[in-house]
């Protein structure tokens, strides 16, 4: 009964949060609650991994007598909820591994612990809950649970500004499902999804569609939702951001895959329009955002968005194929978006924890603080660097292939007969390829002033490589982003069941193909090998280096830095993260976020340092949230006169409302 | 019935009305409570009369109420705080006598027909009794409304619930009516002893704001 | 098809673009020289640069990291993979098909990120300029390049090179599409080779380098390295260039000795009339503003989106 | 004529509800000393509270002043139990009143005899099978609370109980004219008399009252019992009522007295429905309920003083419940009683919260009270609970009222649920914001431990909590019947 083994396994996070709460004054509890968790998800990954391995037919369910009483609460493990148990589970091991040694330094562990495995549990639900209430439970109490670990270091103001505006989105999306699901099941209020599932085609599809769009995707953070992740994402403690960047935005795709191509019956063509141009908006403004921060953790939560959009790209893409019947390209886009989702969970994963990894060492993470850290933290630095490289998009990593599948579906997409699509689809492969050619720069930009050159502050020269724990979880990350790279055929095959049930097809088996290439169409259309390149890459390297170091010189000399020959001792004069963005942002920047640069050149005679001031706005905050803000403000304000009446003027109010309501019973036919 | 007993309790009930819009029109402390007094002493009679149509002795014991506490006790109490608070020279309404008075003459037309058009086959007593009542709630009302002092709001509170026993008792055979106006003359004389004790002049309507922020607990 | 043959025919392959990718940068210099009215070095000269550079001790700056030191030799074994993997004489090599244009792009885009990031790595204020303007450079030239693959990925119906060839040779007929990937081809090509205008590979001015900049710090063997990187990296733009769009000569798959030798004839002659075109361009145009890059770049890209908007509209384009 | 039904010399479980407070209001009034009268109160209200409870076993026969039926004992044990907790509350925080001479003795034994009055009060309007007494029992209630919210003789205060009094006493009277109006509505169906005002023998005959009168009649009733429940606009002395009386009265007024007012209007609503002709009572309470909603939701921003607050966020929940009940159906009317009671602890578990807060920082004034998490840990936790739970957040009580509230009613009128869900979200982002204020961040004030019974609160709590996850059968079916007896 896997269900129940999954349950069980919700059940015992749940109660390591009790455990938790009361323990936390324990030396060494944390090490516990992080050791139990692990265990947890491990045990979950292996019956995740069975359950999409070995799909039983039909789909295991379960239903508890808890939630709504003549409902109950259901839950039900389909190949869909197998793969995003896989994808939870493995981010939450391996957090939670990080978290093992990381958790150390923690200073307030009592903040953390009790919510950690909740938040674990919470994202577990979600992804099992197979009836309306339970899962909007779940998705709100997984909100609940991060918002307490984004409050975990309160003191700081910025914190809990995040919070705040991180908890009140959450539940405006959760609104927003609620009414959509509202929709989904009627006024009879069948909330079950089977009920669901058995009505032929949704009522008003466009504004369910819609709604479930701003439900899931301002929990995902699509443009322009996504202004509180940036902020809520690094405010936690880093092994929790990265469960909220690696993890929780994959639950929130998968709510958005749940209910649209499985609870809202047959798509229409149109869906996808809105789907695919917020996506490409969303790749493009992210990762330009991300270019512009200097704080690590900040960036990467940015870079999160662009990730997010690549996915939604994939789906609005499935989306059309299967609105037209087209099954083998749907099949492929669908896949592309899910590989895209297992390999933004494992490389921000690991990203977050090389940033937690540095917050430790140097206790910044503002990398203008930083550089030179490859020295001292030299397996840190690997794992990272893996990391950078995956999440550009580089061969032979895994970023590449599911971005080169997202490409293969754009290029299949002209068979589309919508003229719209016809038009958006090159101009989204556009914005993509465009966003593919930025996260390079912004990881360049990252990697090289994080770890490269000199230390600029003694914190960063004094670093220390980080606990062997934590250093586990990065290398097998970064393992695995090579693995999946190199055997993508593995992970698509797996992928099968999945997309077969959705859109009724799924690609040509992989691990078939000879040599492990993998082939969308044909061979004759496009293939690619990554085991063979990175084999070739390998092998030539080598030949060079021994060609090199036998028939030539192999002897090094240590000196200065040349630097056209007048180097400068001052660390200060290496490039900082916003110099090296600065070209970017005189090219985009303008555009994008009115960035305006101006230097303050002080008179001859005033000895002060002449400064460089560069103003980014974030356009998405002042055109959309500063002016509801400012309604409110106002609005209450007005209203608050009523508080200051006088008791006339209240009696007044009682005796018009009589007199009205006696008008209208009056003039009543 | 006959048309006389009709004719004497609907004279005495319009007598209540008119008396509602003499209140409304005083702007002098002391005659205020005079016709209020006078309000009162009518309101004891038409009860009484209804006892004597209804054959429904219980209800002189409310008539007795109305008699002994509102036309003598509490105007006289009244008088004596007008008194103390230095205050039967003025009478501060928010809004002329005039507009007052069409609002009065507004709202006597709009229980007449709110009540007629409900009462349809209701007994004609009952009906026309109704729609005094319920003007001379309105009237009450709308005197509490208009005016800024304690003592004339109290009185037009009252005038309110002169109202209210006099639908009640013009509800025929109406059980707990006594219940009722006991109640309510307890509610008066807390009212009343309010006004006393806490030297109430201005809480109904202090004219500084900035004073009620302070009661409010708002804005320190 | 027989597989040993088959990798005999991809190791020439490989061989030959290491070989002739030195001749190619001696043949431009050489003729640039000529044009300029100078007598300019020996044809041969880039191959002895390589030799005394591989022969000298390499000098390291104190504060260098792995990164920096095994870096040069991930640039090349990238770039040279990316040129094993274009036909230049001969279409449906053996591994041909473990990276269409796309992943030969990428490979490209994976040679330059680590090349930026060893720009940074001894934390020199040239370094940082070199990097991030190259990445600047590259945050267009990319995007150019994967809509011109589109371009053509949607005229053969494939992104796969070979495939792509014997396209084009047995449809051939001239489309507007084509013609604007070809522009935006040329104009990316000129780019991410760091030739003028964008860059010029002969100067050491401080602010107008680029590509100089990035490994100002590399000497010796590694600078040898970076060199031959960047020599195969012209010679494989050049070849696919030729490959895509003027493929005739190509020797098909599975084919007799003598088509091998034509294919090879005609690859040389490319490669020369590419080589001399380059050369005329350059020395008919001045070295561009860093800031004036992004449009030229940006014109690529605009050309590129437009074949594969007319390609999405309508496939007569 | 109430008392032959009060002095039944047969005690059972229905006199007893009422005769027990009532005795307990005597002996408290009498009884010096404030430990043992604190004590006694606890006992007594824990009487009352097994009395009730006793009342679900064996229902007492209907009289004709007093009856017992599926919709009121709902009522009743919620209000015994709510009133139990309460009074543990108040024992516990009454002592530091004392201790800080906020209160005299003298006051004290006033205070908890009222308590118990108020007690006897609100059970006797729930009881009431009259709609004449239960009007009594109402002003009787409302009586008793102004007497305790001017309790401490400050300005504030007598300014909040005067306030108070006032519009109390004029939606009194309005109700009491549309008590009136239903029994000219009745009396020519049902004859002159006690049948005529009598609950059981009006629901009968609903369909024969003339639906005009009946009409007007439910304005009044409306305007008069919503002044009680608080609905905007007749809300105004609600806050500062709230704010300025002690704080287990605010929890009661919170908890209970809205809740005794919002259930006459419901029995009057059941009249309007089962008459056919009679315009819809629904339209009427959906505005209402709207209006406070939004209204309250708006009024959260700009509270200063925390008890206040939470008094807005009572509007802002009366308002939610009153929508519910409006819209009526089987899902809202179950919402709504569920709702109800889910409110009901959750407001007054704040409330004991806030109490306690207030007495170890000294103040009421949000702006002073900071960190609370750090420096009073279970305090904080708990008072975060209850702000998570009163804004709706799973997998408390309230969400799955609120679930099922907004959802049926988007299948049926959408604008309406978005006008709810702005006014949901209006409000929660208030209350978090003030949260994240007061709860955390650095802690300012006293960071003195406070000595405090904790167990109300985390009782209510943890009701709740159990409430959210999982909802016993029997309470299920019991609602669902309620739910169709309300149409």
């Amino acid at each position: 009964m896997p269900v129940a083994m999954a349950l069980t396994g919700v059940a015992a996070l749940l109660a390591t949060s009790l455990i938790a709460a009361l323990l936390q004054r324990l030396r060494g509890a944390s090490r516990l609650v992080y050791l139990i968790c692990s265990i947890v998800c491990v045990v979950l990954l292996g019956l995740a991994c069975s359950q999409l391995l070995a799909p039983a037919h039909p789909a295991p369910t379960m239903a508890l007598p808890i939630g709504l009483p003549w409902i109950g609460a259901h839950f039900r493990i389909d190949a869909l909820s197998a793969f995003f148990l896989l994808v939870t589970n493995l981010g939450g091991a391996g957090a939670s591994l990080f978290a093992i040694g990381y958790g150390a330094h923690e200073t307030a562990p009592g903040r953390v612990l009790p919510f950690y495995p909740a938040f674990l549990a919470g994202m577990n639900l979600v992804v099992l809950a197979d009836d309306a209430f339970a899962f909007l439970v779940a998705w709100e109490f997984m909100s609940l649970s991060s918002w307490a670990l984004v409050m975990s270091h309160h003191a700081d103001g910025e914190n809990r500004r995040a919070g705040y505006i991180y908890i009140v989105m959450a539940s405006f999306g959760t609104l927003m499902l609620l009414l959509g699901f509202g929709l989904l099941a009627g006024a009879g209020g069948g909330y079950t999804f089977s009920e669901i599932r058995s009505v032929a085609a949704a009522v008003l599809p466009g504004l369910t569609l819609t709604l479930v769009l701003i439900g899931t995707g301002s929990k995902a953070g699509l443009v322009p939702l996504h202004v509180w992740l940036p902020l809520a994402h690094p405010a936690a403690p880093s092994h929790v951001s990265a469960l909220m960047s690696g993890v929780m935005t994959k639950v929130a795709v998968y709510g958005f895959v749940r209910i649209v191509f499985d609870l809202m019956g047959p798509a229409a063509w149109w869906w996808s329009i809105p789907v695919i141009g917020i996506a490409g908006i969303t790749c493009v403004m992210g990762v330009l955002s991300a270019l512009m921060q200097h704080d690590l953790k900040r960036l990467l939560a940015y870079h999160s968005v662009e990730n997010i959009g690549i996915i939604f790209i994939g789906l609005g893409l499935a989306l059309a194929f299967s609105a037209y019947g087209m099954q083998a390209p749907a099949a492929l886009a669908l896949t592309a978006a899910l590989f895209h989702v297992f390999n933004h969970c494992l490389f921000k994963s690991l990203l977050f924890f090389g940033a937690g990894a540095v917050l430790n060492a140097t206790g910044e993470r503002d990398m203008e603080h930083l550089g030179g850290l490859i020295h001292n933290m030299p397996l840190t630095a690997l794992a990272f660097l893996t990391g950078c490289t995956a999440i550009s998009a580089l061969p032979p990593l895994n970023g590449f292939v599911s971005e080169w599948l997202t490409f293969q579906a754009i290029l299949l997409s002209p068979a589309l007969p919508s003229w719209g699509l016809k038009l958006l689809v090159p101009a989204v492969g556009a914005m993509l390829a465009l966003s593919a050619a930025l996260a390079a720069a912004c990881f360049v930009k990252a990697f090289g002033v994080t770890f490269l050159g000199r230390p600029r502050t003694p914190r960063a020269a004094g670093a220390g490589e980080t606990e062997r724990a934590s250093l586990a979880a990065m290398l097998a990350f970064a393992l695995f982003c090579l693995l999946s790279g190199l055997l993508p055929g593995l992970c698509i095959d797996s992928l099968a069941p999945v997309t077969h049930a959705l859109v009724g097809a799924h690609m040509p088996t992989q691990t078939a193909m000879p040599w492990l290439s993998i082939v969308p169409i044909a061979e004759s259309r496009s293939s690619y090998n990554g085991l063979l390149l990175f084999a070739f890459i390998v092998l030539s390297t080598l030949a060079t280096i021994e060609v090199i170091h036998r028939f030539a010189s192999r002897q090094v000399r240590r000196a200065p830095a040349w630097d056209c020959g007048f180097p400068d001792p001052s660390p200060a004069t290496q490039y900082t993260a916003d110099s090296f963005a600065q070209p970017i942002r005189r090219v985009f920047g303008s555009v994008v976020f009115r960035a305006t640069e101006s230097i303050d050149m002080p008179p001859p005679e005033d000895g002060r340092a002449s400064r460089m001031i560069v103003i980014v706005r974030d356009l998405v905050w002042e055109a959309l949230y500063a002016p509801i803000a400012g309604i409110v403000e106002t609005v209450a304000e007005r209203l608050n006169r009523l508080q200051f009446l006088t008791i006339r003027q209240y009696l007044s109010l009682v005796f018009v409302a009589l007199v009205g309501l006696l008008l209208v019973v009056s003039i009543w036919p | 019935m006959t048309g006389a007993w009709f004719d004497i309790a609907h004279m005495l009930a319009g007598g209540l009305v008119l008396l509602s819009l003499m209140l409304l029109y005083q702007d002098r402390m002391f005659a205020l409570l005079n016709v209020f007094a006078l309000h009162a002493v009518l309101l004891s009679l038409s009860v009484a009369w209804q006892a004597q149509v209804q054959h429904a002795p219980h209800l002189y014991i409310t008539a007795l109420i109305a008699l002994v506490l509102k036309a003598v006790v509490i105007p006289v109490a009244l008088r004596r705080i007008v008194v103390r608070l230095g205050i039967h020279r003025t009478i501060e309404t928010v809004v002329g006598v005039g507009p007052t008075m069409l609002a009065g003459m507004g709202l006597v037309a709009l229980s007449m027909v709110v009540m007629l058009k409900a009462t349809a086959q209701a007994d004609p007593l009952a009906r026309e009794d109704l729609a005094f009542a319920l003007s001379v709630v309105l009237l009450g009302l709308l005197m509490m409304v208009t005016r800024r002092n304690a003592v004339s709001q109290v009185v037009g509170f009252m005038s309110l619930e002169n109202g209210m026993i006099l639908a009640a008792t013009g509800a025929k055979g109406m059980p707990l009516v006594v219940e009722i106006s006991v109640a309510f003359s307890v509610l008066i004389a807390f009212i009343v002893i309010g006004v006393f004790l806490f030297r109430i002049r201005e809480r109904f309507d202090s004219v500084d704001v900035g004073a009620l922020d302070a009661f409010r607990g708002e804005r320190w | 098809m027989a597989l040993i043959p088959d990798l005999a025919v991809q190791g020439v392959q490989m061989l030959l673009v290491l070989a002739l990718a030195p001749l190619l940068l001696g043949f431009t210099r050489k003729v640039k020289a000529r044009m300029l009215r100078r007598r300019g070095p020996p044809l041969l000269q880039p191959y002895r640069d390589l030799l005394r550079l591989i022969r000298k001790e390499a000098v390291i700056a104190e504060n260098a990291s792995w990164l920096f030191r095994s870096g040069p030799y991930m640039i090349f074994a990238a770039t040279w993979v990316a040129a094993a993997l274009v036909p230049t004489f001969a279409t449906g090599l053996t591994f041909s098909w473990a990276a269409d244009l796309i992943a030969i792009t990428a490979l490209l885009g994976s040679a330059r990120f680590f090349l930026a990031l060893v720009g940074m790595d001894i934390g020199t204020s040239f370094g940082g300029i070199g990097s991030s303007r190259e990445m600047m450079f590259a945050s267009l030239a990319e995007p150019a390049m994967i809509m011109i693959v589109f371009t053509v990925a949607l005229i053969a119906g494939s992104t796969q090179l070979s495939t792509i060839a014997h396209f084009i040779l047995t449809n051939a007929s001239l489309r507007v599409s084509l013609g604007l990937a070809l522009v935006a081809l040329i104009i990316v090509a000129i780019a991410e080779n760091a030739r003028i205008p964008v860059d010029n590979p002969a100067t050491h001015l401080e602010l107008t380098m680029v590509h100089e900049a990035m490994v100002l710090e590399y000497s010796g063997r590694h600078l040898a390295m970076i060199e031959l990187a960047s020599a195969v990296k012209l010679l494989l733009y050049v070849s696919l260039i030729a490959c895509i769009f003027f493929p005739w000569g190509l020797a098909p798959p599975d084919a007799d000795l003598r088509a091998f030798a034509v294919g090879a004839v005609s690859y040389l002659i490319k490669l020369l009339v590419g080589g001399f075109l380059l050369v005329l361009f350059e020395t008919s145009i001045a070295k561009m503003r860093v800031f004036r890059v992004p449009d030229f770049l940006g014109i690529a890209f605009m050309l590129g989106l437009l074949g594969t908007l007319l390609r999405f509209v309508s496939g007569s384009f | 004529m109430v008392s032959p039904a009060l002095l039944n010399p047969m005690l059972d479980a229905l006199s007893a509800v009422l005769v027990i407070p009532a005795a307990g209001a005597v002996a408290l009034a009498l009884l010096p000393g404030y430990w043992l009268s604190a004590r006694l109160n606890v006992l007594v209200s824990f009487a009352t509270l097994l009395a009730a409870v006793s009342m679900l076993l064996e229902r007492p026969v209907p009289g004709t002043f007093l009856f017992v039926d599926d919709l009121n004992i709902v009522f009743v044990v919620l209000t015994a139990f709510v009133a139990f907790t309460t009074s543990a509350f108040s024992a516990s925080y009454i002592g530091h009143e004392l201790a800080s001479g906020r209160l005299t003795p003298r006051y004290l034994r006033f205070y908890h005899a009222m308590y118990q009055t108020l007690m006897f009060a609100m059970n006797l309007g729930l009881l009431a099978n009259n709609i004449g007494l239960m009007w009594v029992a109402v002003e009787l209630a409302t009586l008793t609370t102004v007497l305790m919210v001017g309790i401490y003789r400050t300005h504030e205060a007598i300014e909040a109980a005067w306030k108070y009094f006032i519009l109390g006493s004029v939606g009194i009277a309005l109700a009491l004219f549309g008590t009136i109006l239903v029994y000219m509505a009745a009396r020519p169906v049902l004859g002159e008399g006690q049948d005529a005002m009598v609950w059981t023998t009006l629901i009968k005959q609903s369909s024969g009252l003339s639906p005009e009168l009946l009409n007007v009649a439910f304005v009044f009733l409306m305007l008069g019992y919503g002044t009680k429940v608080g609905l905007a606009p007749l809300h105004a002395w609600l806050p500062d009522a709230h704010a300025e009386g002690p704080t287990p009265i605010s929890a009661v007024l919170s908890g209970l007295l809205l809740n005794v007012a919002l259930y006459a209007l419901l029995r009057f609503k059941m009249l309007l429905a089962g008459n056919p002709a009679a315009v819809a009572p629904g339209s009427l309470m959906v505005t209402m309920g709207l209006l406070s909603l939004i209204f309250a939701g708006f009024m959260l921003y700009r509270r200063r003083d925390i008890k206040r607050m939470f008094a807005y966020s009572s509007i802002e929940h009366m308002g939610l419940i009153t929508f519910a009940f409006g819209m009526g159906g089987p899902l809202a009317n179950f919402a709504g009683l569920l709702h109800m009671s889910m409110h009901s602890l959750t407001k007054s578990a704040i409330f004991f919260a806030v109490g306690h807060i207030a007495q170890a920082k000294g103040t009421q004034r949000m702006a002073e009270i900071r960190g609370l998490t750090e420096s009073h840990p279970v305090l904080g936790w708990g008072l975060v609970l209850g702000v998570v739970a009163i804004a709706g957040l799973p997998p408390l009580g309230i969400f799955m009222s609120e679930f099922l509230i907004v959802s049926s009613t988007f299948a049926r009128a959408p604008l309406l649920a978005l006008l709810l869900v702005l006014g949901l979200l209006i409000a929660f982002g208030a209350l978090l914001l003030r949260l994240s204020e007061v709860a955390f961040g650095e802690p300012t004030g006293s960071t003195a431990p406070v000595k405090a019974s904790y167990a109300p609160l985390f009782a209510h709590l943890a009701l709740v909590l159990a409430a959210g996850i999982y909802l016993p059968a029997p309470l299920v079916a019991w609602f669902q019947t309620v739910a169709r007896l309300l149409g």
